[in-house]
């Protein structure tokens, strides 16, 4: 529990509460970014490099920038103007507080706190490159092939339909 | 040459790395990491503010001179104290917001641009052991680092509320998205014939001769063809001429900083300067041998001057090419990017494979150079099809 | 083919940039507080009123006709005759301006004025450092600020000053022997009717 | 309280978060961007339990998160490319406006 | 709301139609960088390609015409060199005529020749400059453009030498010109003349076979030879759709039918030929001037006949007009006798030749109009006049 593990917690708190309750959705994804990047900052913390540096180039350079290409297209930036929350906001909040408060539970009575913990370790790139490439080619290949299905399926769904002339 | 004068010249290259310990060994030993660190970060921030500044005079005299003017000459010395009038004029004038602007996110899209682009300079070894951090994911941190830079730059183009500064954020990110693949691609190459992500053995792999020939990977085909396609797609990453559509001043007057003003704007200039030193270094590292000596007889220089001679060349060269080309369209951007970089930077992860499978010797460099230079003659074809344009001849009337 | 032009475009600009600092022909600018260009003789900027001698009141060419202000295309000029008359160039007795404007801020250096002075009293000048801070008061020339010595006219325009000053010169003789003629016959009649009375008086006697 | 408790709480906190963003928002582009922090709860924990499980040197947590990072991407293209559709058909992104299943 | 979002609004397709996107309406100018001067163009575009463009012109309005009848014929000499302001002398020449042919005024020789040098160095200039701003607006930093301004500046030092001004000229006289050639000018027009090949060489091998202009112009914004001939179009822009119409040599006006020169045509009428009719024009104008420097007589440079003040034609009408660089530029004036002209028109080239953008525009892209309306050659001041 040291302050950079407590300070980077708040900010990536922070950034995705925010990005779950701004009124201005591009407001939502900047706030969301702040989120992603503490959460990498958080990897680089538990000494996992490669994930981290994944992270920011997925998520804060391609998923972001994504989902902001699609509020600008379907021009729903800038404040709203309607109640941003839907009618059923109650339940889905008591859901969520419930699944927190279950969760929050579980942690709390596992043995987890009481665990003698392991020294603390590096993932170098190499052998994380030695396991894609032999124990886990065969999930690899799997998300290779998934990816382009989903690149084929984002680009047929977005595409222009036909026009369909009167 | 004796051993003595060996140890000069490894004195020489060292001292900065010598001088810093030094400077940090008397504090206290929790001290010591991060204020090495923190020496480190200053350092770099006012070398690259400092190259950021002469190049900007670079550029302008340079440009002037092939434009057949003199260009600046006041300030100082043959002109080389402009950036500082430069500097004092940003820093004095009014900053503008536009009233529907969106305040917050207004100001914090030059910073973050800066910010990203300094971030970057961490993992570029800009001498023998003088690298900020020597990552073991470093080539992935550059380019997640320069993700951020779409970031700032939509940010900018966004809050600024105009409808130009907006299009021309919308045109960069999806130049930078789309030069980004050729980029990592390009870059692979290097990666696989390494073995390894971190710059700092990158460089070391190629710091070794064969008789006074070094072992730079722009020395192969593959290494050729990759430094070609990245500095062009470096090119395009950092928004200079042909490929400065986001800002083309003719068409969306200047992109997404239209309505920067006073000293945000100068650090806009400064961030999109920054971003071209890096991805310019970046090349060095990965395939000009970084701070490597060309010939192994004048190793006596020192490793970061080296560096700084690469790195003032290829800024030259931008600057050469800003003065000569006009722009090209989006649409002919676009389909440059995935009808000719993305083919070529993939055909060149196949003949680096190649390479590394071949037995050395003539027959090898033929193979390759053959299976690049085909390609793309091929490709370079096909990019004209449909539209042929060459050029013409045309008939008179008495 | 793909490439070619581009590296030939480099190749010139590369030229250019190296032609630069050797030859003249190539980099004409002219640093311009420190050099400046040579005079022209044609040049010309805004008006100015030219006068002969030391007093620029008494030597003032201009004898006030309004042809200019009449003729000036976009009717910058603003003149009020004088109720006396005084000596002009040559010698004659005319009315001179009382009042003389140029509006230099609405003047288009057009040098229709000076082609139509029948009286080369108002010439261009070669000037044109005027900036000023006051737009209206300052751009507003009067008699004063336009008067300008012959010898300044003959500074900045050799050849055409030679010329008016050889014609003003013919003409000054021309008035001068018809003022002397004038003058002689005055005399010579004076001295006739002197003779005469004296005849007279020789023939009383 | 030792780092994994840590780590897990922050876990779960994020989890919900989004999930109570996925349930009340009535954008469908922020309904999905909740589904995303969700999966990256997960990823964290993937993480935290590969530092502090038994046998760090396996890669096993590092492999997860990174085929789940992969998944999000996809998922994120697809969805969006979803909500691009959806926008076409019904000129809304807002979620009870599109109730209509008449295309 | 901040100007530049009233000035963009997003407009429906077509009423009832939803599924397809919107237009967007875009106001380009009347302070873009590329318009050339004070012009505007509403812009409707279905994303990046132009659905429609309207040409909104007269904010350098200036009762050109109202006020010529106002003045004297003599006063408003001055007036017509800032019709196009890149081309005074040509305007002036163009104005002399008209008044030469009302009041039926011969030239003497001398000053034909000199009329025929400075048209053609005014047409070289001009052609020049174009080039480098059309480069300038494809984005070339400026580099083509400071090469046609160092060879512009010789050009107007010989102006300056001759006239007393570098671009209001207001040379040319009823009857001739205004003053002679000063001593050796004829000299350093020689020498001028003498370098510009090696600087139309610079030129063409600095761009005219660089594939990014290539690819930038070829095919983009073609003016077919029937409508350009409809919309009356003239000039360089008119040859380069393929039509053979040079008033040089349909009206043979001034002596121009003593010069042998060819008349450069292009096939394809788009943007390229356009760019490449002008540089080859500009080598056939240093032909005519070679010739016409060659040869130039001694004798006056005036009619002597031609009152300056006072000049009034008798009642009647006429019509000049010449090959202005820009196009076919004409005066019509009616004298009732008076000082000053009863009815004073233009008939400018640059206006003429900008109704046909929009056609030219239609289909292409946002970077396109600027490239397309930089080969139209415009300048405002003669649009609006």
């Amino acid at each position: 529990m040291t302050v950079t593990f407590l300070i980077l917690a708040a900010l990536t708190l922070a950034g995705t509460v925010a990005a779950m309750a701004m009124r201005n959705l591009i407001h939502c994804v900047l706030a969301l970014t702040l989120g992603f990047a503490g959460l990498a900052a958080l990897y680089l913390l538990l000494g996992a490099q490669f994930v981290g540096f994944t992270q920011v180039l997925v998520y804060v350079g391609a998923v972001a920038i994504l989902a902001v290409f699609v509020i600008m297209m379907t021009q729903s930036a800038g404040p709203a103007m309607q109640p941003i929350f839907s009618s059923f906001w109650m339940t889905g909040s008591v859901v969520a507080a419930a699944v927190f408060v279950v969760l929050a539970w579980a942690i709390c009575r596992s043995g987890f706190a009481s665990q003698v913990l392991p020294p603390p370790v590096e993932a170098a790139v190499h052998p994380i490159g030695d396991a894609l490439m032999h124990g886990y080619v065969l999930p690899l290949e799997i998300m290779g092939l998934l990816l382009t299905a989903a690149m084929i399926g984002a680009v047929v769904l977005a595409m222009h339909e036909k026009r369909r002339t009167p | 040459m004796t051993l003595s004068m060996f140890q000069a010249i490894d004195q020489i290259d060292q001292i900065f790395v010598t001088s810093q310990h030094r400077l940090v060994s008397d504090l206290p030993a929790e001290f010591q990491s991060i204020s090495s660190a923190i020496l480190s970060v200053i350092a770099i921030v006012l070398v690259f503010a400092l190259l950021f500044a002469i190049t900007t005079v670079l550029e302008r005299k340079g440009l002037g001179r092939m434009q057949n003017r003199y260009g600046p000459n006041r300030v100082g010395p043959c002109g080389f104290f402009q950036p500082l009038a430069d500097g004092v004029k940003s820093l004095t004038k009014e900053d503008l917001v536009p009233r529907t602007a969106d305040q917050l996110v207004h100001f914090l899209a030059p910073v973050l641009l800066v910010m990203a682009a300094f971030l970057a300079y961490a993992v570029l070894p800009v001498g023998r052991n003088m690298v900020l951090v020597n990552l073991n994911a470093g080539v992935l941190y550059f380019f997640a680092v320069g993700s951020l830079v779409e970031l700032a730059v939509f940010m900018a183009g966004w809050s600024s509320r105009n409808k130009y500064s907006l299009l021309g954020a919308m045109r960069a990110i999806a130049q930078m998205i789309s030069y980004e693949v050729p980029l990592v691609l390009a870059s692979i190459v290097v990666i696989m014939a390494a073995g390894s992500l971190s710059t700092v053995s990158i460089v070391d792999m190629q710091a070794s001769y064969t008789g006074i020939w070094p072992h730079w990977f722009v020395f192969t085909p593959w290494g050729f063809a990759g430094f070609a396609l990245f500095m062009i797609a470096a090119t395009a990453e950092s928004n200079r001429s042909p490929f400065d559509l986001p800002e083309g001043e003719s068409e969306i007057i200047a992109g997404y900083y239209i309505e920067y003003s006073g000293f945000k704007f100068a650090l806009f200039f400064l961030g999109e300067y920054l971003g071209m030193f890096a991805t310019s270094a970046m090349a060095i590292t990965l395939f000009l041998g970084g701070w490597a000596a060309p010939f192994s007889f004048l190793t006596w220089i020192p490793s970061y001057l080296w560096f700084f001679a690469k790195l003032v060349l290829l800024i030259l060269i931008f600057i050469w090419i800003r003065g000569t080309l006009p722009r090209l369209r989006m649409d002919q951007l676009m389909s440059f990017a995935w009808q000719f970089m993305l083919p070529m930077t993939l055909l060149n992860l196949f003949v680096a494979g190649v390479w590394h499978f071949m037995p050395a010797g003539i027959v090898r460099w033929l193979v390759c150079i053959a299976l690049l230079v085909a390609p793309a003659i091929l490709l370079s074809r096909s990019l004209k099809q449909g539209k042929k344009f060459a050029v013409r001849h045309y008939r008179f009337a008495e | 083919m793909f490439g070619e032009g581009i590296l030939k475009g480099l190749a010139e600009t590369a030229r250019n940039f190296f032609g630069s600092y050797v030859s003249k022909d190539r980099l004409t600018t002219v640093q311009f507080p420190e050099q400046r260009l040579p005079q022209i003789e044609a040049a010309r900027n805004f008006p100015f009123l030219v006068y002969d001698g030391e007093d620029w009141q008494q030597g003032m060419r201009c004898v006030s006709c309004f042809i200019c202000e009449k003729e000036c295309p976009p009717k910058c000029i603003f003149i009020e005759k004088s109720t006396d008359k005084k000596p002009d160039a040559v010698g004659k007795p005319q009315f001179y301006p009382k009042v003389f404007n140029i509006d230099v801020s609405v003047c288009m250096s057009c040098q229709i004025c000076v082609e139509v002075c029948p009286f080369d009293a108002i010439k261009m000048d070669v000037a044109f450092e005027h900036s000023t801070n006051n737009r209206f008061a300052g751009l507003l020339w009067d008699k004063k600020e336009l008067a300008k010595p012959n010898e300044y006219y003959r500074q900045i325009h050799p050849i055409e000053a030679a010329a008016v000053d050889a014609a003003l010169a013919e003409e000054r003789a021309k008035v001068a022997a018809k003022a002397k003629a004038a003058a002689d016959a005055k005399a010579a009649a004076i001295a006739a009717a002197a003779a005469s009375t004296s005849v007279e008086v020789a023939t009383e006697k | 309280m030792n780092p994994l408790t840590g780590y897990l709480l922050l876990s779960a906190l994020i989890f919900s978060v989004g999930l109570a963003g996925a349930l009340t928002r009535r954008s469908a582009i922020l309904v999905l961007i909740g589904i995303e922090l969700m999966l990256n709860a997960a990823n964290l924990n993937f993480i935290a339990f590969w530092r502090y499980g038994p046998n760090p040197a396996a890669l096993t947590g590092i492999m997860f998160a990174i085929f789940s990072i992969s998944i999000a991407a996809a998922e994120a293209a697809v969805g969006l490319g979803i909500i691009l559709a959806a926008y076409r058909h019904s000129q809304t992104t807002e979620l009870d406006q599109m109730n209509s299943m008449k295309g | 709301m901040s100007t530049a979002t009233e000035a963009i609004r997003i407009i429906p397709k077509s009423p009832g139609a939803n599924d397809e996107g919107q237009w967007l309406e875009v106001s380009m100018g009347p302070q873009h960088p590329s318009t050339h001067g004070v012009f505007r163009m509403d812009v409707v575009l279905d994303g990046e390609r132009i659905v429609k463009l309207k040409p909104v012109f007269g904010y350098l309005h200036r009762n050109h015409e109202k006020i010529a009848e106002n003045e004297s014929y003599l006063g408003s000499m001055p007036y017509t060199d800032r019709l196009d302001y890149f081309c005074s002398l040509t305007n002036n020449w163009a104005y002399a005529l008209a008044v030469e042919k009302l009041a039926g005024i011969q030239v003497p020789e001398r000053a034909e020749y000199i009329r025929i040098i400075t048209a053609e160095l005014t047409r070289f200039q001009n052609h020049a400059c174009l080039i480098g701003f059309l480069t300038q607006d494809m984005g070339a930093s400026g580099t083509p453009l400071m090469y046609a301004f160092r060879e512009r500046e010789k050009i107007l030092d010989l102006f300056e030498s001759l006239t007393g001004a570098r671009m209001m000229c207001n040379y040319m006289r009823f009857g001739g010109c205004r003053v002679d050639l000063p001593a050796g000018w004829i000299e350093q027009a020689r020498a001028a003349v003498a370098s510009f090949p090696r600087f139309l060489d610079e030129f063409e091998q600095l761009l005219a076979s660089n594939e990014i202009l290539m690819a930038r112009t070829q095919g983009v914004g073609v003016l077919s030879k029937e409508f350009a001939v409809n919309a009356g179009v003239s000039g360089p822009v008119l040859r380069a759709s393929g039509v053979n119409y040079d008033v040089r040599k349909a009206d043979k006006y001034g002596i121009y039918d003593r010069f042998a020169f060819k008349i450069p045509l292009g096939e394809h009428g788009d943007t390229y030929d356009r760019y490449m009719v002008r540089l080859l024009e500009m080598r056939e104008s240093l032909k005519i001037l070679e010739l016409a420097l060659r040869d130039i007589p001694a004798g006056p440079i005036v009619d002597p006949k031609t009152k300056i003040r006072g000049f009034r034609p008798k009642p009647g009408e006429a019509y000049a007009h010449i090959e202005a660089p820009k196009g076919d530029l004409g005066f019509y004036l009616i004298s009732d006798g008076s000082s000053n002209p009863y009815r004073y028109r233009v008939r400018p080239p640059s206006l003429v030749n900008l109704t046909v953008l929009e056609e030219l525009c239609i289909g292409h892209n946002v970077a396109d109009v600027v490239v397309i309306l930089g080969s139209i050659d415009i300048v405002m001041g003669e649009v609006d006049r």
